[in-house]
């Protein structure tokens, strides 16, 4: 396994959780999207600091670590809000939460 | 210079620990207190900011001879930059709690975590401020979106502030994400976190050609997404309206300066240092890209404020507008292009938080945003309506108000580098500007408040407040000492 | 002594002005204004009187700086010689008469005490305009004789007519005077400066013109004498001088017949020394033509007034063609006797009409009986004016006839004036200076053997036949026959003392006593005309001088006028000089022609009006077309109000739409054409948001508004494309450059 | 000293008012009539031991301000200034008594307002640094806006929005101008405002500010700057409306002293400054070179021809002023002493002419309650002073002889005839459409039968009379006696007229 098999994978990763974020029409599923990019994010780090770094500087897995903490509290706020939305409008369709425009 | 280990370092760093301090003592405080009427929090969490605003002068002043000191191993680094934004950012706060003191809208059974997540957050700035490394940056970005996100909805029961809250943090939370794609991408180039080795390890590597410019570019435009939706930059904007006008006013008023000048600070000093070097400008002229950026996002956001009737709304315009004209001065990697942004930046937290203190002042009386709601105000509460048209004007840049010095100073800055197109793209937006300014203006002066005349009373703690408001935005634009912030962008200009 | 005493002239009647003036603010005014008046005016007669001996051969300009820059300097002053003198006392001495006259005929008025007041500052500004030595200084004397004429015109403003005839007349004046205006600036530009005389002077500097420039000089001099065509009612401006007539009677006496109008020939004649030979001509031709136009026009007049304007346009004609066919002095001689006689018709007239007033109504208020006779008072306030206002019953000469009885002493002065003004020898003063006109053209003529003279010559002599003829028309009109209309005729009595001892004093003047000042040939010299020469064709009329012309001419003391010619033509240079010997019988063929149509038209009118063994409606009806054309004026007016007026005030309607639409409509085009080319973003960055914010805020307003809502949708997943979309698009911008 | 004292008091005087309650109008009055006429003492001052002889600025201030970008606050005036300096200090008492009755309401917050804008006003006119000049330039904005916005007639919003967006555009344009200058006129650290300074740098062969085409870019900068101001076409569209909705001392205030600040500036930046951009505007050569006096024309006779079609009193006036401020534009273009002269002289009359007919218009305005020209008639016979002042007016404003106005006028042109023959004559068609429209105008309301509806018209009060009289005195006083005011000048004429023909 060399660098390049991981940023491909990061790469479509991040490509999926783009294409979640744009294209589903659920709030939740959004929220898996942003996960996506989150981690695809983590793997670059971690896949650099194995392959350009020397081995005892370990930055970059820290950095993935301090990422995946940040998305987890990311996510608790993402569904508490969502949850708020849920009773306010009743729905979690994105596109159905759209009353501030213009 | 070497890096203090992290025991040292406390000291240094002990604002940000008495904010964290402060932000837990409310809690409990909340906890202690039980009457919600009281506003005990509220006072605590202002003594934080002056005991905080005392400490960052002490360690700016005591410290500040030994030039920059860098933290925790490279992760902060304390310098007069980053002390002039904790100043900055310390009013911010300040003003925004007696804000919310006066508001009517908040929920009061809430205050405890409403205080202390206004404390987190300015700690976050803080961060933002001083942080060198990548990791720094990316957990200080964090924070700071984490704690906004829940602030802009925290109008329990309002459906308009939850849609807020939660546009805000999609909308954060891709960016963001795009921007820790564009920081990973950085870091397996350069192999390091700290910006100082990044610029010149890409230095290095473009010169010797092992990195394609492209993937610099992308990286940085990645990173730009992050930076830029923090300070509402086109195309990463078009947030801030909706949230702006969904989240309680004083808020939106912190998030509308407060906010902004944190991301302008991570914005100067990470493009700075991360990207300033000339070798690395021939490869990627990124600057480039930022002045069509800065020329769009003022376009945008004062054609768009034209036709807006709800004066929150139309004043989130002015602020994405304003952060195009800050965008100019950032385009030029001068130190009189720093010092400009800086200027603005202070001139423009007095003013903007002024004119949200007035919006505030009608929402408690008019139980209205709109503009109709101000119409006739100059015969109901004349003191009010002069103090808004001052900051209107001075938003819109005429003298003698401070706002025309900020521009003046940015336009100067930008012409020196031959940006004629800039200048004059900027000019013609202020020309704009004037318009749905003075729309503001005809409403309180020119029209008649119709069948109620009835005098509107404030109390002077009121008068008080906007005088703290009026009397800068008047007169520093007289005073010498502000032009000096030219100096404040030492540390953060790479060595050429 | 000069100054003090010019000063002296001048400040009086500004001094009664002023006094008016400061009283006016407050609404109130000097009881006995007229006296002011009148006294200021008498002390400026003997002033001028005194002045006659402090003329000198050569006078040097009294001057002060006037406006004083870096480069050049513009000066006032007072330029004093004979010609001055004499126009100084003939203005006073008519002035003082008219004011006497007024405090008769303007009794009780209820503006009395203004009347007076304009006279006093006209008559000051006609002194300013005489005595400048500058043609800045006569430019503002100019002016204000205008501003005044304006204002004595229209001084019973509540008549429309008057309000506006006097419009017309400051209007129709101000074109000439900005032809002036224009010469001026050749002059100024040429020359650095604008006084005439002395060193630094413009005659001095224009004698050294050389032949180039003669083309140039030419152009000059017409322009300035437009200034003159305005004042003096040449045609084609002359139009305004009849409509004048709407003044107090006393008013068009002073200003439209003795003064004012005649300021255009005193200006020609100053300007005498810079008239080349085609400017020379052009003035002639245009004095001719005038002459014989309002001569014309006279006939058919049954106003009385109307009918001395008409004559008087004609006599400024004369004087025109004097002083363009190089006759300097017989033009001023023509200038002073006509300022006498023609004074004394419209006072005498004046007298009359006051007869007849008294019918109408008692006291002077009846005066404002036009106003409400007039139709609609706003109806005809239009820039177009109406004119031939319809005539006043007491000035209609159908309305008279037979007053020779009722009012002896207006009739005698009356009548002694129009044998003057017709030209009957020899006991009349009329009769020389005119006969030395009409000499003078001769002798040009002969002694350049010019057509262009001849035939002028022979235009001058019609006109003199016809002026005898419409003036007796008036006179046999007036005060012969049977009263035509009765009760009017009742009512009618002699004028009270103030007028008519006026009238004799100049009856007396009327008499060629003035001759005197004009025929001392040390006293007028004509000066010098260094660029007009003879042309080469001309040959030289042998010297055909017979003692029996001489004999006949001193028996009359024309003798000192030949001699006075002579003796300025001595001046004249070699290439004249002998030329100016055909005067002699050039005056005698003259005398003799001019006395003899002189006589045919009396004769004329006599059968016509007085004996009507000939009918004038009989042929009137036979040369219709060309009575049309006289009674229509030649239909100047129409011309002018269907033609230039409208065109004048269509254009500035256009204007004024055009500012309206077109000025603002640009910025607006050229900001639709920058929101078509740059759609959707910039598209909303309409010219109209800086300029036409200002006009149609709502709509553009909404127009914006519009095309954001389209941009700021409120679903958040449209906002992250756009995120997208701004990465991809700036990562694209860069690639491309 | 002198001049700071006169250019900030009437600033005290507004914090004077401020202070006062807003009930006792009567002393708000008093208060703003005494804070006016102090300034007008001090100019009067001014004039008395003011030193003809020399072209150099007198009573100079120069302390540094921001050292930053070393703006100074440097003052002073010479002969060109000074004029304009006591017009505005004699207008300010004036217009104060113009409005003592007919403003109804807030008269506190207006006399606050109009005090500030008279700071503005003699700030501008005393300014010799750049900076601080755009500073007070921008500063007569503000009360202008909310002068025409709050007490204007019935379109005011309209007007004062039209009135300051038109004036921020031309000023931002100007801004960049300013800019390039500083920017231009040395290297960082030695940069000024300083104009004197600035002046002499731009005459200095090689230096950056000498360079041809840099003048005549900065020159468009700047003249579109004032232009809009002056107004020159077509940028004038602005000018009626805001004329007509503007109270009366507004008007005043107006037409006397704004629309001279756009002239003052073309003399004492575009043209002191940029010697060679003028040159290249008005050199006579082909259609640039006749541009700037094109112009002039163009306003001329434009502007009369609107104000011959006017219906409405004011609107006339206001056209007419964009007539008569043609000539200053013809007269500058000419660029010799009477040219200059005659320009100068024709902004300092027609301050004082423009000012005397809006009072006028004013005064009939509060009688009759409307302006429609052919609404009124006969007049004379109701209001014989009232008359009177008017035709004095209307005379002086026509340009006739021996009133000020036919001085500035005459010299203008004999000056302009020099360079530009062709359109000087063409732009005598002015003075006669000038003649038109003021007689016709004076004959459709003063002249012909009373109009019935009018006859109880009031007649003119001593108040009123009072605002009058010294605008009248000068009117006749500066038409007899030019020198009286083209000594105060006459040496700096001289000195500008070297500095063009240096180039």
């Amino acid at each position: 396994m060399t660098l390049q098999h991981y940023l491909v994978i990061s790469a479509i990763l991040f490509t999926l959780g783009i294409f979640a974020v744009l294209t589903r029409r659920n709030a939740i599923s959004i929220l898996m999207g942003i996960e996506l990019i989150l981690n695809s994010c983590n793997l670059n780090f971690a896949a650099f600091s194995r392959f350009m770094t020397p081995p005892e500087d370990i930055s970059g897995q820290v950095i993935a670590i301090f990422g995946i903490v940040l998305a987890a509290a990311e996510a608790a706020v993402f569904l508490a809000i969502i949850l708020a939305i849920y009773r306010e409008f009743g729905s979690i369709r994105p596109n159905e939460v759209d009353t501030l425009k213009g | 210079m070497q890096p203090l280990s992290n025991i040292e370092s406390l000291l240094y760093f002990s604002p940000e620990i008495l904010l964290v301090i402060f932000a837990a003592a409310v809690v409990i405080l909340d906890l202690i207190v039980k009457d919600t009427e009281s506003s005990a929090v509220a006072h605590l969490s202002l003594a934080g900011c002056i005991c905080v605003f005392a400490t960052v002068l002490v360690t700016h002043f005591s410290f500040s001879h030994e030039g920059p000191v860098s933290l925790f191993l490279g992760m902060v680094q304390l310098d007069v930059f980053s002390s002039f934004f904790k100043v900055l950012l310390l009013l911010a706060t300040t003003a925004t709690i007696l804000f919310s003191l006066r508001s009517e809208e908040l929920d009061a059974r809430l205050k405890g975590e409403y205080y202390a997540l206004l404390l987190a957050i300015t700690l976050g700035m803080f961060l933002m401020a001083s942080s060198t490394n990548l990791l720094m940056i990316f957990i200080s970005l964090e924070t700071v979106s984490l704690t906004s996100y829940i602030l802009a909805g925290f109008l329990t029961h309002n459906p308009r502030s939850s849609e807020a809250a939660f546009k805000y943090i999609t909308y954060g939370a891709v960016a963001s994400g795009t921007m820790l794609f564009g920081l990973s991408l950085l870091f397996g180039m350069a192999g390091s976190g700290d910006l100082g080795q990044i610029s010149v390890r890409l230095t290095e590597l473009l010169a010797a050609g092992e990195v394609a410019p492209l993937a610099v570019l992308i990286a940085i435009t990645f990173i730009l997404a992050g930076v830029g939706y923090k300070i509402a930059s086109v195309p990463f904007h078009m947030w801030s309206p909706d949230v702006y006008e969904g989240a309680p006013i004083p808020i939106t008023a912190f998030l509308s300066v407060a906010s902004k000048s944190a991301g302008f600070a991570l914005f100067i000093r990470f493009f700075y240092s991360g990207f300033g070097s000339s070798e690395l400008m021939q490869a990627v002229d990124w600057t480039f890209m930022l002045a069509i950026v800065s020329a769009l996002t003022m376009t945008v956001g004062n054609l768009a404020a034209l036709p807006q009737q709800n004066v929150k709304r139309l004043l989130a315009y002015s602020s994405i507008a304003h952060g195009g004209y800050l965008l100019m001065g950032g385009v030029l990697l001068t130190p009189e292009g720093i010092g400009a942004i800086l200027f603005y930046l202070i001139v423009y937290l007095f003013m903007n938080l002024g004119a949200f203190h007035v919006v505030v002042l009608i929402a408690n009386e008019e139980g209205s945003e709109m503009i109709e709601g101000y119409r006739g105000l100059a015969s109901r509460a004349p003191l009010v309506a002069w103090a808004m048209a001052i900051f209107l004007f001075s938003l819109t840049g005429i003298p003698p108000f401070a706002g025309f010095f900020g521009k003046w100073l940015l336009f100067a800055a930008v012409l020196e580098q031959g940006y004629y197109w800039l200048a004059l793209v900027g000019l013609l937006n202020s020309v704009v500007s004037l318009y749905y300014y003075a729309r503001i203006v005809k409403a309180m002066f020119l029209e008649d408040a119709g069948e109620e005349t009835t005098q509107t009373s404030f109390s002077t703690g009121t008068f008080a407040l906007l005088s703290v408001f009026v009397i800068p935005t008047i007169l520093i634009g007289f005073l010498n000492i502000f032009y000096t912030f030219s100096n404040i962008s030492v540390p953060v200009i790479p060595m050429q | 002594m000069v100054v003090p005493l010019i000063s002296l002239i001048l400040l009086c009647p500004l001094a009664a002005f002023a006094i008016f003036g400061l009283l006016g603010l407050g609404n109130r005014s000097f009881p006995r204004q007229d006296y002011l008046s009148t006294a200021a005016m008498l002390i400026g007669l003997v002033c001028s009187l005194l002045l006659l001996r402090e003329v000198v051969p050569d006078p040097v300009p009294h001057t002060v700086k006037w406006i004083s820059l870096g480069g050049v300097t513009f000066s006032m002053g007072f330029h004093l010689d004979s010609v001055t003198v004499i126009m100084l006392i003939v203005v006073t001495l008519v002035s003082s008469l008219v004011h006497i006259f007024s405090m008769g005929y303007m009794h009780g008025d209820p503006r009395y005490p203004r009347f007076f007041a304009y006279l006093s500052l006209f008559s000051f500004s006609m002194l300013f305009l005489v005595v400048s030595d500058n043609l800045l200084g006569i430019y503002i004397g100019w002016e204000l004789v205008g501003l005044c004429s304006y204002l004595l015109i229209g001084f019973w403003f509540e008549k429309d007519s008057a309000a506006n005839a006097c419009k017309k007349a400051f209007l129709t004046t101000r074109v000439g005077d900005v032809g002036m205006f224009i010469g001026m600036m050749m002059l100024f530009t040429k020359f650095k400066t604008l006084s005439l005389y002395g060193e630094g002077g413009i005659f001095a500097l224009a004698a050294s013109l050389n032949t180039e420039d003669m083309v140039w000089l030419s152009i000059a001099g017409v322009l300035i004498f437009c200034g003159a065509i305005g004042k003096s009612a040449q045609v084609p401006l002359h139009t305004w001088l009849p409509d004048a007539m709407e003044g107090p009677t006393p008013v068009s006496a002073l200003i439209h017949a003795a003064t004012m109008v005649a300021a255009g020939v005193y200006l020609t004649a100053r300007m005498f020394p810079i008239l080349t030979e085609t400017s020379s001509l052009v003035i002639a031709y245009i004095g001719g033509i005038t002459a014989l136009i309002a001569a014309t026009i006279a006939i058919v007049r049954f106003d009385i007034k109307r009918v001395l304007a008409y004559s008087t346009i004609s006599q400024l004609g004369y004087m025109m063609l004097g002083i363009g066919a190089g006759s300097y002095v017989a033009g001023l001689f023509h200038l002073t006797t006509h300022a006498f006689f023609k004074a004394l018709l419209f006072l005498g007239s004046g007298s009359v009409i006051h007869a007849f007033h008294a019918m109408h109504a008692h006291g002077h208020d009846d005066e404002h009986d036009h106003a409400h006779d007039d139709h609609d008072a706003h109806g005809n306030q239009d820039l177009v004016h109406a004119h031939g206002s319809e005539i006043p019953p007491d000035q209609d000469m159908r309305n008279m006839g037979g007053l020779r009885h009722k009012m002896p002493i207006t009739f005698v002065t009356m009548l002694i004036a129009t044998l003057s003004i017709s030209g009957v020898p020899f006991v009349f003063s009329g009769f020389w200076s005119k006969d030395a006109i009409l000499g003078g053209v001769l002798g040009r003529a002969m002694e350049w053997n010019s057509v262009h003279h001849y035939l002028l010559f022979g235009i001058a002599l019609f006109a003199a036949g016809i002026t005898a003829f419409y003036m007796f028309r008036l006179i046999f009109m007036t005060f012969f026959g049977e009263p035509r209309n009765q009760e009017m005729h009742d009512m009618a009595h002699e004028s009270p003392m103030s007028m008519t001892v006026p009238l004799l004093i100049l009856a007396v003047l009327s008499l060629p006593i003035v001759n005197v000042l004009w025929f001392n040939e040390n006293y007028v010299k004509p000066p010098e005309q260094p660029h007009l020469h003879a042309p080469q064709h001309a040959h030289i009329s042998p010297d055909i001088k017979t003692d029996k012309a001489k004999m006949t001419l001193s028996l009359f003391g024309i003798s000192e006028a030949v001699a006075a010619e002579e003796g300025g033509n001595d001046t004249h240079g070699a290439h004249v000089d002998e030329g100016h010997h055909g005067h002699g019988p050039a005056h005698t063929i003259a005398m003799v022609l001019s006395i003899f149509v002189a006589g045919l038209g009396i004769l004329l009118s006599w059968m016509f009006y007085h004996r009507r063994s000939l009918s004038a409606e009989s042929v009137a009806t036979t040369f219709r077309p060309l009575y049309n054309l006289f009674w229509h004026k030649y239909y100047f007016d129409e011309f002018y109000d269907g033609v230039l007026v409208a065109l004048t005030v269509w254009k500035a309607r256009l204007f004024a739409q055009f500012d309206g639409t077109i000025v603002d409509g640009i910025v607006n085009g050229v900001g639709t054409v920058t929101r078509d080319i740059l759609a959707v973003f910039i598209g909303i960055f309409d010219n109209r948001v800086v300029d036409g914010l200002v006009n149609r805020v709502a709509e553009v307003t909404w127009a914006i508004g519009g095309r954001v809502r389209r941009i700021q949708t409120g679903a958040i997943q449209t906002y992250l494309f756009v995120v997208l979309a701004g990465i991809v698009l700036l990562i694209l911008i860069f690639r491309v450059l | 000293m002198l001049l700071s004292l006169m250019i900030f008091i009437p600033l005290l005087g507004m914090i004077a008012v401020l202070l006062l309650p807003r009930e006792s109008e009567e002393l708000i009055k008093r208060v703003a009539l005494l804070f006016t006429l102090v300034p007008l003492a001090l100019a009067v001052a001014l004039f008395i031991s003011y030193d003809r002889s020399t072209a150099g600025t007198q009573y100079v201030v120069n302390v540094p301000w921001i050292q930053a970008f070393n703006i100074q606050y440097h003052i002073g005036i010479d002969g060109l200034s000074v004029t304009l300096l006591l017009l505005t200090a004699l207008l300010g008492p004036i217009c104060v008594i113009a409005s003592w009755r007919n403003i109804e309401k807030g008269i506190k917050a207006y006399m606050a307002l109009f005090l500030l804008l008279e700071t503005g006003m003699l700030g501008f006119f005393a300014a010799l640094d750049l900076f601080l000049f755009y500073v007070f330039f921008e500063l007569t904005l503000l009360p202008m806006y909310f002068l025409i916005g709050i007490w204007g007639g019935p379109r005011r919003e309209y007007a004062a929005i039209k009135f300051f967006l038109y004036t921020l555009f031309g000023s931002v344009l100007m801004l960049v101008a300013m800019i390039a200058v500083y920017l231009n006129s040395g290297a960082p650290g030695a940069r000024t405002f300083d104009i004197p300074t600035l002046i002499t740098l731009a005459s200095t062969e090689g230096h950056a500010l000498n360079n041809v085409n840099f003048q005549i870019w900065v020159f468009l900068g700047f003249f579109i700057g004032f232009a809009v101001k002056v107004p020159i076409f077509p940028f004038h569209t602005w000018l009626p409306d805001a004329h007509v909705e503007a109270p009366t001392a507004i008007s005043v205030i107006l037409a006397g002293i704004l629309l001279k600040m756009g002239t003052y500036g073309l003399v004492r930046i575009n043209m002191a400054m940029f010697p060679k951009g003028l040159d290249f505007f008005c050199n006579g050569i082909g259609f640039w070179g006749n541009s700037l006096a094109l112009l002039g024309f163009i306003n001329i006779v434009y502007g009369s021809f609107c104000a011959l079609a006017q219906t409405d009193f004011k609107k006339l006036v206001a056209y007419s002023s964009i007539g008569h401020m043609g000539f200053v534009i013809l007269g500058l273009s000419a660029r010799n002493d009477s040219g200059i002269t005659g320009a100068i002289l024709q902004m300092f009359n027609h301050g004082v002419i423009s000012a005397m007919l809006f009072l006028l218009v004013g005064v009939l305005y509060d009688r009759a309650h409307h302006r429609e020209i052919n609404g009124f008639g006969g007049l004379g016979t109701k209001m014989p002073v009232y008359t009177g002042i008017t035709t004095l007016a209307f005379m002086a404003s026509l340009g006739l002889p021996g009133l000020s106005g036919f001085v500035g006028e005459a010299l203008s042109l004999l000056g302009a005839y020099d360079k530009f023959k062709m359109l000087t004559i063409l732009s005598t068609i002015g003075i006669v459409v000038g003649a038109a429209y003021f007689l016709w105008t004076l004959q459709r309301v003063f002249l012909g039968t009373l109009n019935p509806k009018y006859e109880e018209l009031p007649e003119i009060n001593g108040r009123e009379i009072l605002t009058l009289v010294p605008l009248g005195i000068l009117t006749i006083v500066l038409g007899v006696w030019p020198n009286f005011a083209i000594d105060m000048f006459r040496e700096s004429v001289t000195n500008l007229i070297d500095v063009l023909h240096a180039i």
